[in-house]
């Protein structure tokens, strides 16, 4: 047992670290990287340019093949350039969703000439992607959507409303899904297409969250024109092509940074007073770290099983399902005393101490809770998934969509 | 056994839960989250001409000469609208604190706009979250200067109790904030519905509030006094938050049926309810403590707020959670809550603390018997 | 707000005090009652002579109309003199359910000539009833059992097995709910008898908990015959009749007696060594405490809003449902971090500190979570109930027992 | 990276578990449970032909010579099994002691027979509860008094260390069983299936282990490593309740379908399962650890333990309640794995002992950073 790179490994982190030195400027530590996706132009400008380096570098999509473009490498490779580049300071990742979950499905689902026409600028950071799925209406339920495309001769015409996006609003392709016929079972009239997000008819409105940042949105689609050569995968068959899309959003969660943790709570506890005392002093207050060191440390370590799985080229196994139900929730509480021993002062979003950074992670915090499957669906995956317990009864497996519709709005 | 609030108090709780619920939706939460203003000026002139401010203090002085427990089931309908008024700052401490402690001059000159809702009063003890005991705002005869922050609803306080140190140690003093001497600074915080400010005083008028020395003691009367006020307020909120993940798990439907249908949901909400119940049935006996001037307060004023807090975090994140995506915008409504529930947390110290001062007080009592 | 008396609830109480002194000995502040129902022959006989005595004081059926040799008294004098007889030692309560549960049910159901053999003689403690409704199979789902009881002519013959009956090693009635027709929907093919514990064919066996305790039973019907005569209500409406047991059941869950508490926790805590120093110094231990302490008076204080409540003449609200779903993790967690406080000595059982009161508590937790409604289905109530929630799916309605079991045993 | 056992290492476990699932069934456990035994000696002998009770003991004394690692694959089969035999006593903590502090006679003496299962050895430190600093056995020269309560294994045991007072301070003892001046009795406790014992030592004959006076450091050593152990003892033991409850779950049925479709129960085992993972990951590091001595091994041991107990005793006690009825019947297994994770969550000392000592061991080294 150890944590060593194998030879190779450690080859390939040299040539990730220098390449990184020569173009990136080192973090400085204990400064948090910024994840949001700022809504301002230039900052996309230099995401592109990086991307392009990257490219460049063979870093831009270490785990493809090479015929499309990418560097053949193994997924430890992939986690080994990440742990490396976390170490710099590099432009937020706008094209993770386009990447990591359209291109594959476009590649694996379209035709020759999507790939030939699609993947190269995508590599190169010139179009972005997002990705269309959820709905008002169909959060956990993606299935539920109503979004509905008509058939007009080689053409389909789209109205209905998205939401959930993330960067629509600088996204040049969007992957989006839609019921195409409603009078059968709900999965089977399911079509996918790609849109030209500057297409007529479509319209970006930022959603604002109770964090205050704004990097999703809601894209309401009016009478939009796709032609059918832009639809991926058979008529019909949507919710198969989706499920290539959401396989590759679960192996996509990486490595949470930027997150405050037991040693930021440690630090507050030392220097703040509860009840007459340093607060690190208090029992209560170390017996809730240790529960925040076991969870924080625990999630790391499970973090290296899997990385030890991925380097032997072996599959890893279903631990890594626990790591956002745990950090979530664990985000929360650590958030919530941080405020609590810092007395009155926890109160303060602005400025106190630490910047309101412990109060801002409370209220992400509960947004993460819910992001990209909330805890309940998440629990239900590991019920299913890793222990084999029996899926939940489903009352809308034999019933046409417009039939449940129709069943739902009677009530 | 008579353990519940009376026909008449009922009533009183009826009167204002229904000017509440016209006038104070959660529409003017939000809209003082999102404005300038400090607090709903509206919904605090409608609650003074009920008479809610005053409720416990006597006719002498222009309230209505009713108890405390009158006094709690306001604040439980002031917690379930997430009112956004000064409700806890000015009828909870500054209020209760010049009843308790005030001299007879002090009474006659503030309580009666206190409350008409023509003046606000506040409380101002915190130093960026430093013990008393660091506490660097001093009285010097009757000239007052430090720096207080964050004071709650400090921005629309005409008169404030600031607790301040100096010869003779910790006091309680009263300043007109309307006197010279005396700036302040709005600052950001998670709950901007009752907005709070810096206030620094530079050699600022004030005069003693009771006893020169006992500010930590009297403190801490206040304090026991308004937990249970508080706990009121949480639960009302809690109740509030939990009714609307409730409707809203009816409403909302995945894969065909109503999430409410499923156990993890409904689970989460019975936790939600039990919780509540308990802070409830908790409280009451603080009521009865508070109403009755009972040697058992500080028990059950720790135990009826530590459940109380309990109660109204928990429905509070996890009405966020059951309403999921749509719970996390901005335009959505469960963040008010979310954000109130951490405000009456903290505001008169976090759970842990006030877990300590409980078993504190049971080893008191269970030594005494 | 008060916790007094009415004038008539205080002359209620004089006279059932009064009672007691006469007739019991005061208990010894601070020793638990005995709750468990001894296989003892002795007890049993005390327990029937003691409640001739109340029947005698008009005691033994309070809240019962007088026709029916009540007293014809209301539901808080019921409650007032529970608390007193609580301050006295008295013979464990082996008439709880046949009082409480079955012969109100058979007043309901019953004929006329029933109520006329049958009450009197329960009710003078002559003869003990006990209720068989669980199998091994049906538990949470009473509706699902499967003992069979097949008419031949003015009679009917039992085979199948019951489970979980208290006291059915001494009484000498037993309300049983058999299946009568499995061939509609499960609901609806049950039917109410009551059965003479003596008739041929009916043998008793103990269940050994893991608390160590035996007060439940296995009972075993084989060839069992019940004359037609003691149906209760039609045949097929035995799930009707049983709701009015089960309902019965709900209102008798009384005053938890016996339960470490808060108090104990809190001697053994001042008493104890945690890593150097009293237990109770421990900011952790105190948070713990004071976490029992709100539950622990929390519950109290429910059920004086209840009383409240009867005192009044009002029917209490919902809330007397958290009772056993909150105390009974609360007695599996006080239990357990006692424990941890007592040091290695936690570990055991028959001496050591609290001669091993708080270990045999940690135990029946386990059992207490689950008899009368598990937490989860309690949970379920609570959510059905009071919060207005739908029901879970039920995918056993329109199916008859017969298939249901079928499909069962095909998986 | 390589965060996991080697293919050797997972050899010797599935070795270990083939022989625990063929030999050591639950009805092995219950016949020690009902019954006189002090343990199961069928299983113990299997374990020592093995070579499990000496895979970490060098081969000069008739051990493996194979290191931590391999030691704690055999934990966690031992803790799988619910074996009924002496691992943690005689294994993880005597052996382990002589290992690392006996004396080359020490050794000789009792390795081998340790090792080839013939002598079961044990430590002795309780006195009933009380800590060490109210210590009364002392050691007077050679000569060994006082009275350890609850001692595990302390009927079965040959040898056992014990931890005693006197002249020089708190000292390891080691202690022949079979010499004068000892005797024992068995007493009850919450899992019979490891019996414990009050041993009475009067004038018993006992030699120094390690150190004189060194004993509070010499034990802080081994409870730390055996934490580790324990850990992986617990992780087994969890897993094994986890897969029990959700074997159950989808055999019984309730409303017409499997128990294991509702979410109550889902997600029940789906916590069981994320506590078992948090804890194996934590596990693991605290082996790595443990093997390399590095110097992180008493955080490393401590997140570890905590972890495990917590995980164990969710899944134990979860076990029964998804049983239902049945699960609370003495005929029935959960109750054994429930009687087992609170012995191992007792036997090093208890959860908030080890969550204040993870604390203490992350403050000094974030101080050292």
């Amino acid at each position: 047992m150890n944590f060593n790179d194998t030879a190779d490994e450690a080859t390939f982190r040299l040539e990730a670290r220098a390449f990184l030195e020569a173009n990136a400027k080192r973090r400085v530590p204990g400064s948090a990287p910024s994840r949001t996706i700022d809504r301002d132009d230039e900052v996309i400008k230099s995401a592109k340019a990086w991307q392009s380096k990257k490219l460049g570098a063979g870093f831009a999509a270490i785990t493809w093949p090479k015929h499309v473009g990418g560097r053949g490498g193994t997924p430890i490779q992939q986690i080994i350039y990440a742990q490396e580049e976390a170490q710099f300071v590099t432009p937020p990742g706008v094209f993770d969703i386009g990447l990591g979950m359209c291109i594959p499905t476009l590649i694996k689902h379209g035709t020759k000439e999507h790939a030939v026409r699609f993947v190269k600028p995508a590599l190169k950071g010139d179009e972005i992607w997002c990705q269309l799925f959820s709905e008002p209406v169909a959060g956990s339920d993606v299935a539920g959507i109503r979004t509905r495309a008509k058939r007009e001769g080689d053409t389909w015409v789209v109205n209905g409303q998205k939401v959930w996006t993330t960067g629509a609003h600088f996204c040049d392709f969007g992957l989006l899904l839609v019921r195409t016929d409603p009078d059968v079972a709900k999965h089977k009239g399911l079509t996918m297409f790609f849109v030209d997000m500057k297409s007529k008819g479509v319209e970006t409105r930022p959603i604002k969250q109770v964090s205050g940042g704004a990097e999703f949105n809601e894209v309401f689609f009016t009478d939009v024109v796709i032609p059918d050569s832009q639809r991926l995968g058979k008529i019909g068959e949507g919710w198969t092509v989706a499920l290539t899309t959401l396989m590759n959003e679960r192996l996509a969660v990486g490595i949470a940074t930027g997150i405050l943790g037991v040693d930021d709570f440690l630090a507050l506890a030392r220097s703040a007073d509860l009840d007459g005392e340093a607060a690190i002093k208090n029992g209560a207050i170390r017996d809730r770290l240790a529960q925040f060191f076991i969870e924080a440390e625990g999630l790391k370590y499970t973090r290296y099983r899997m990385w030890t799985a991925l380097s032997r080229g072996e599959t890893p196994g279903p631990q890594s399902s626990i790591n956002k139900v745990v950090s979530g929730r664990m985000m929360q509480d650590l958030g919530s005393l941080s405020m609590e021993v810092m007395g009155d002062a926890g109160m303060i979003a602005g400025e106190g101490p630490g910047q309101g950074a412990f109060q801002r992670q409370w209220l992400g915090a509960a947004g993460f809770r819910i992001a990209g499957g909330t805890d309940e669906i998440l629990r239900n995956i590991i019920a299913e998934r890793v222990l084999g317990l029996p899926p939940d009864v489903r009352v809308d497996k034999d019933t046409t969509f417009s039939e449940l519709e129709a069943a739902r709005s009677k009530r | 056994m008579e353990f519940d609030f009376s026909a008449d108090q009922k009533l009183l709780k009826e009167q204002v839960q229904r000017f509440l619920h016209d006038k104070s939706k959660l529409s003017v939460a939000r809209r003082v989250l999102e404005g300038d203003e400090t607090h709903a000026a509206d919904i605090w002139r409608g609650l003074a001409d009920l008479g809610a401010l005053g409720v416990a203090v006597p006719e002498a002085y222009g309230g209505m000469g009713l108890g405390a427990l009158e006094l709690c089931v306001v604040a439980e309908e002031v917690g379930r609208a997430c009112a956004p008024v000064p409700f806890q700052s000015s009828v909870c401490l500054a209020t209760d604190a010049l009843v308790q402690f005030g001299s007879e001059a002090q009474k006659t000159r503030w309580l009666p706009k206190l409350i008409a809702g023509e003046t606000i009063g506040t409380m101002a003890v915190s130093e960026g979250g430093k013990g008393i005991a660091q506490m660097a705002t001093t009285l010097a005869g009757d000239r007052l200067s430090g720096t207080k922050v964050p004071v709650i609803d400090g921005e629309a306080a005409g008169v404030a109790i600031v607790m301040a140190g100096g010869a003779g140690g910790a006091t309680l003093a009263m300043v007109d904030l309307g006197g010279r001497g005396i700036t302040r600074k709005r600052i950001d915080t998670l709950d901007p519905t009752r907005k709070q400010a810096e206030i620094t005083f530079d050699g600022a008028a004030a005069e003693i509030l009771g006893e020169r020395g006992a500010g930590v003691r009297q403190l801490r009367t206040l304090h026991d006094r308004a937990a249970v006020l508080g706990a009121f307020e949480q639960i009302g909120g809690a109740e509030a938050a939990l009714y609307m993940a409730r409707d809203f798990a009816l409403e909302r439907y995945a894969f065909g049926r109503q999430i409410g249908s499923y156990q993890a949901i409904k689970h989460k909400l019975a936790d939600a309810y039990i919780k509540i119940e308990l802070a409830r049935s908790n409280a009451y006996y603080g009521a009865m403590m508070l109403a009755s001037g009972g040697a058992d307060l500080p028990l059950a004023a720790a135990a009826a707020r530590v459940s109380a807090t309990d109660a109204y975090e928990y429905a509070s994140k996890e009405n966020i959670q059951t309403h999921g995506g749509i719970g996390f915008t901005w335009a959505a409504d469960p963040h008010l809550h979310y954000r109130r529930s951490r405000l009456l947390s903290l505001s008169l110290g976090g759970a842990t603390l006030w877990r300590n001062r409980l078993v504190t007080a049971l080893e008191k009592r269970n030594a005494a018997a």
